[in-house]
């Protein structure tokens, strides 16, 4: 990735993380960004969020794992990945030694899960902050899905706080699943949320018609890509609206600078670039480059100007 | 090599990928296969053989966001030669593609064939357009001082694939068809079952269950054998976590790794054909999704 | 539409209704039926669903309406249309006189609305039934949609069983924005709706890049297409999951037969195609060919035995 | 006639439009537009001037859902003729057709321009691609012997459009630019003033505010005018409602009418230009979304 020179000041920040730029990838999307750098400069793009991570090490599902929608994908991957403690060794350090950043978002089955992956996270460096991220089944209550009640969620949410770095902001990722987001998005801001990512992925289902049962091993998947956007949109919109001193990560089928663009002037401080690295690995640095660029046609200075614009 | 495996994982590719979009300067009809030529100089140099390229379909107003995966045939000149099957709405696209098209790949992805041990014989096995994938590994094989034989198979005979690329480099080529309309009736096993003894390393590219059916027959024999697998891949470079099947590493740990980037080539005797598609409770991380020791 | 014969019997039923195919138009998607008499035989589909009907004449938003979007499309047209009595006088005649069976939507903003309109409905020459289209705002409810609270979506459909004609079955069409589809859709059915129709679209929005305000005039519109297919095969195989024997008029994102067969396989035992018929005005004819080719591929006798498969 | 209107709402067409996959015969760059010819014998024997066709875009594997209109310019030997500008992705892609290629296409759609008064001398005013729409139209009216008086008009030259074919058939042609690049240098309004006086009726194709110009100045002189609408359309057949404008119909009272079936042809002096895009009260049912008398 070469950024271009523009005259637009495309710093932002997470929380109280100053970052150079408000493009980073999404979590579990870029895994923990290392296949990335022949594509993209790690440490000129906001952050990597890296995949979820856990206490201990999974698997993840068995496949089949994915299937492609019209402008989107159904994914249903089960956190694969090294635990906390493989990422404390391996990942993290690598990318700090790179000057990347990263965004840790973290999971869990129960609320001490969560405040205990903080609490691990607690001055490691190179974590810039940690996503919350509430779209785990919570095996207390029947797998009901954390995001999906604004008490579960912001249980999660102070309990994260609670145990994290003062100086790592959290952010709380929001599931579309639900019928008012603005009531969870004011809970977990209640409970100490310095931030919010939205969206996750739409709870969706592929049949196949061979064998004529769901294609995922997993029943239902995520749905991601361009095909949410709208959704997506809506829901910073709404969020921002209700909420207009809140940072929000956007994020949700951004392809392009001008999809970018569009979650900025909606309430976004900064987006995520999920699937569409699936695309084109080199689509961060691209989106960088062209959300810079559309800026400066519309007459920004900077960044910080446009944020919520399509609200004044 | 791990107590009891007859093979290392395959090594990294020397050179990372790059990201290009690429004049299409070749399009062939070979019987149900479309050969494309690409003229793509930095992926052609970079590439080694088992390695393959990640194509985006479908051109500006595609709704298929998803890369397709083909396997490197040849590359020479600055060319990159793939052959491509219409399987559904992404490779038909492809196979459309004409001379002075453009096209967006990513390559060369995955880990190429690791070299022989000195002086074998090498078997190269190839079923429908997996035989695509071995006329590099035939070529640079051959240039080293191998001796290689080869067996190309399908269904029938238009699904063979590469046969005339294979015989102007291998020093011999079997041939068979599920339906025996070319060569020898019957599955590839027939020939790989004879010439096999002769061998000193195995190679393979096909469906699933071919890969299966040579590497158990070269295990069995005590021949290493490497096999470039097909799993559905939703990015191609590693970061989606999508296209994983049960592998026995280095330290005799099974775990759910990804084919594009731990693979597409994996020791024959390491894949667990068996359990693709399952997850075992010996898995690395299984017990944290609920499945124990029965 | 030239109905290509095939061994598979694609009868099937509208609550207690027959119809000879499992196809139908959504409400909304394709007015009242007139304008696709050029591409589609109307009394050879299943039902034409009308355009959701109001008591009095509507003008509709203002324009801009619609946004496209990947794979689908975003709408906002406010429910445009002549009132009931355009219906009565204009709409319903033409449609009988053709033979065409019509499975009429109401809406209203209060449940007396509601009733009302299923009243004047009763004994109607051609009305197989009513779809209660209840993702409305609820005037008495602060603009809350029906649908979006059990308890609201209930009485609309008890008031509307309770005014409607006994021999037209009622079908409550049910929103995807809400955190559990299942809990609505039983309450719906313990207040006597015969059958389900879902989904409806999907609340989104899109910035105009140029403008930097929302595209359309009501500043959120209704996502459909192919897009949001998964969410819409999603909630039908849910609430079959949890209702098998309530009938489903399943939609969302049909493009092809083999769309129609994963939502049959879900659940539906019948499909309404929506927003393709803005893309191929043809489709309707073309899917139920296809539909019928790709169950007797599959060895099914019957369309009724393919109801539901993927669950077995 | 309604009292104090020069028009009368355009009556439907002649035949209802088919759906048809149809070969491109040939793409030709104009200037800033392609000219597309299809052979589409269906649609070119039912089209009449002023009608559109609906192209379905991006080709099997396309994101882009909703069909692009695109006015009919002529018709013949079973062809149809259409030029287009690439505006954004879905007539881009138009553009990029070549002959040989298939496209999906439905119509003739619309209404088309009504006949003249009896003998009357008939101004057609075309701005930017609009003049295309008006070249079958020139033709038909100098075959039932009405004189013809045109104006091409664009912001240059190079976005002028079918001056050739318009003077071919046309008694009179005026050609404006905005920046003088080609004719004389403003509005189409400039020609149209001077030729209004000696004409009976006119017909206009064009951006919305050309048409509000051109259909105000008519019906100031008491002239009846035409305007072909450009609303931005979903479906094209009347099912979605999206392209709907406010216009005052034969009983006087203001439908939000859809521009693709009621239109695109209108009475000038019957589109309310300036509520284009709002909600007056005195629309018919405006008063049910709450927009009620001041
Ligand atoms: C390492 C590797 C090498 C390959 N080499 C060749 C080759 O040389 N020639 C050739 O014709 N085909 C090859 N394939 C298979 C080819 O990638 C698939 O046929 C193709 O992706 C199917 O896409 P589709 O749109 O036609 O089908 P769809 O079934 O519609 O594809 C849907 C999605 O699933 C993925 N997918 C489906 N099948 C496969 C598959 N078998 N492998 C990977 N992803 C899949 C696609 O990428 C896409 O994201 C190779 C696959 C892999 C993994
Ligand atoms: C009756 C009629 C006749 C037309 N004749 C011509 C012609 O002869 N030549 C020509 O170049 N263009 C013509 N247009 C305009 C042409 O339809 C649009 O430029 C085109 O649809 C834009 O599509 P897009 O994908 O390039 O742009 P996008 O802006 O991406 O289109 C997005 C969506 O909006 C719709 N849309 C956007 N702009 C328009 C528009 N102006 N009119 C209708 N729908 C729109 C598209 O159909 C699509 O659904 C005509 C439009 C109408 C209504
Ligand atoms: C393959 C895949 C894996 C994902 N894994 C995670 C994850 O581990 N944690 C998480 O919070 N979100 C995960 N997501 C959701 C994304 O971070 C993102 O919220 C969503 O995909 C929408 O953005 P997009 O459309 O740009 O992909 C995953 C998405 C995909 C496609
Ligand atoms: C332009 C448009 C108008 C619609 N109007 C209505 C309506 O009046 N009543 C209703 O119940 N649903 C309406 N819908 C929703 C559809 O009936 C359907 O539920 C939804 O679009 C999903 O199906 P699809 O993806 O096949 O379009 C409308 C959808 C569109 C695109
Ligand atoms: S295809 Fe994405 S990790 Fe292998
Ligand atoms: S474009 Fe759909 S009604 Fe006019």
């Amino acid at each position: 990735m070469t950024l271009v020179e523009t005259a637009v000041d495309m710093s932002t920040a997470l929380g109280s993380v100053p970052v150079p730029s408000p493009v980073l990838t999404a979590s579990g999307c870029s895994a923990f960004g290392r296949e990335l750098e022949p594509f993209t400069d790690l440490a000129a793009i906001g952050a990597v969020v890296t995949k979820s991570v856990q206490l201990r090490p999974r698997s993840g599902r068995p496949t089949p794992r994915m299937a492609e929608t019209p402008s989107g994908m159904l994914n249903s991957i089960g956190l694969q990945g090294p635990g906390i403690d493989g990422l404390l060794d391996g990942e993290l350090p690598w990318l700090a030694e790179r000057g990347a950043r990263a965004f840790v978002s973290i999971a869990g089955v129960r609320v001490e899960d969560f405040a205990e992956l903080a609490a691990r996270l607690r001055g490691v460096p190179g974590v810039a902050g940690l996503e919350v991220n509430i779209s785990c089944p919570n095996v207390e209550s029947r797998g009901e899905v954390f995001a999906c009640d604004p008490v579960a969620a912001s249980d999660v949410v102070a309990a994260v706080r609670a145990a994290a770095d003062p100086a790592q902001p959290i952010y709380a990722k929001l599931s579309p699943d639900v019928t008012d987001i603005v009531s969870v998005a004011r809970a977990v801001v209640d409970a100490g949320a310095d931030g919010l990512s939205m969206i996750n992925t739409l709870l969706g289902l592929v049949i196949d018609p061979d064998t004529m049962k769901p294609m995922l091993g997993g029943i239902t998947g995520g749905l991601s890509g361009p095909a949410i956007r709208p959704v997506a949109l809506r829901c910073v919109w709404q969020v921002h609206q209700a909420l207009p001193h809140v940072p929000i990560l956007g994020m949700g089928g951004i392809r392009t600078g001008l999809d970018a663009l569009q979650f900025v002037l909606a309430g976004a401080s900064a987006v995520s670039v999920g699937t569409a690295v699936f695309n084109d690995p080199s689509a961060l640095g691209r989106i960088h480059a062209e959300l810079a660029a559309a800026l400066e046609t519309r007459g920004f200075a900077s960044l910080r100007e446009a944020v919520g614009y399509a609200h004044r | 090599m791990t107590a009891g495996y007859l093979t290392t994982p395959a090594p990294v590719a020397d050179s990372p990928p790059v990201q290009r979009t690429v004049e299409v300067v070749g399009a062939r009809p070979v019987d149900a296969y479309v050969e494309l030529r690409l003229a793509a100089r930095e992926i052609a140099e970079r590439a080694q053989p088992g390695q393959f390229v990640a194509f985006a379909v479908g051109g500006e107003t595609s709704g298929l966001l998803l890369r397709r995966s083909i396997a490197i045939s040849t590359v020479g000149d600055g060319v990159v030669t793939v052959v491509v099957s219409a399987a559904g709405p992404g490779s038909t696209w492809l196979t459309q593609r004409r001379p002075g098209d453009v096209v967006d790949v990513v390559g060369p992805l995955g880990r190429p064939f690791p070299a022989p041990p000195a002086g074998a014989r090498a078997l190269l096995v190839g079923g429908g357009y997996g035989a695509a994938a071995l006329v590099g590994l035939a070529g640079q094989l051959k240039a080293a001082g191998h001796e290689v034989a080869a067996v190309a198979g399908a269904a029938s005979a238009d699904r063979l694939c590469s046969v005339q690329e294979l015989t102007e480099l291998a020093d011999t080529v079997a041939v068979t068809t599920d339906d025996g309309s070319s060569g020898r009736r019957g599955l590839v096993t027939l020939a790989v079952d004879e010439l096999l003894p002769d061998c000193g390393v195995v190679y393979a590219c096909g469906p699933m269950r071919m890969l299966q059916a040579v590497a158990d027959a070269a295990t069995a024999l005590g021949v290493p054998s490497y096999v470039a697998v097909e799993e559905s891949m939703a990015c191609g470079i590693g970061v989606c976590m999508t296209c994983v099947l049960p592998v026995v590493g280095s330290d005799g740990l099974t775990r759910l790794s990804r084919s594009c980037t731990e693979g597409p080539v994996f020791g024959g005797d390491r894949v667990r054909f068996d359990d693709v598609g399952t997850l075992t409770w010996d898995v690395v991380g299984a017990d944290a999704m609920g499945v124990t020791r029965p």
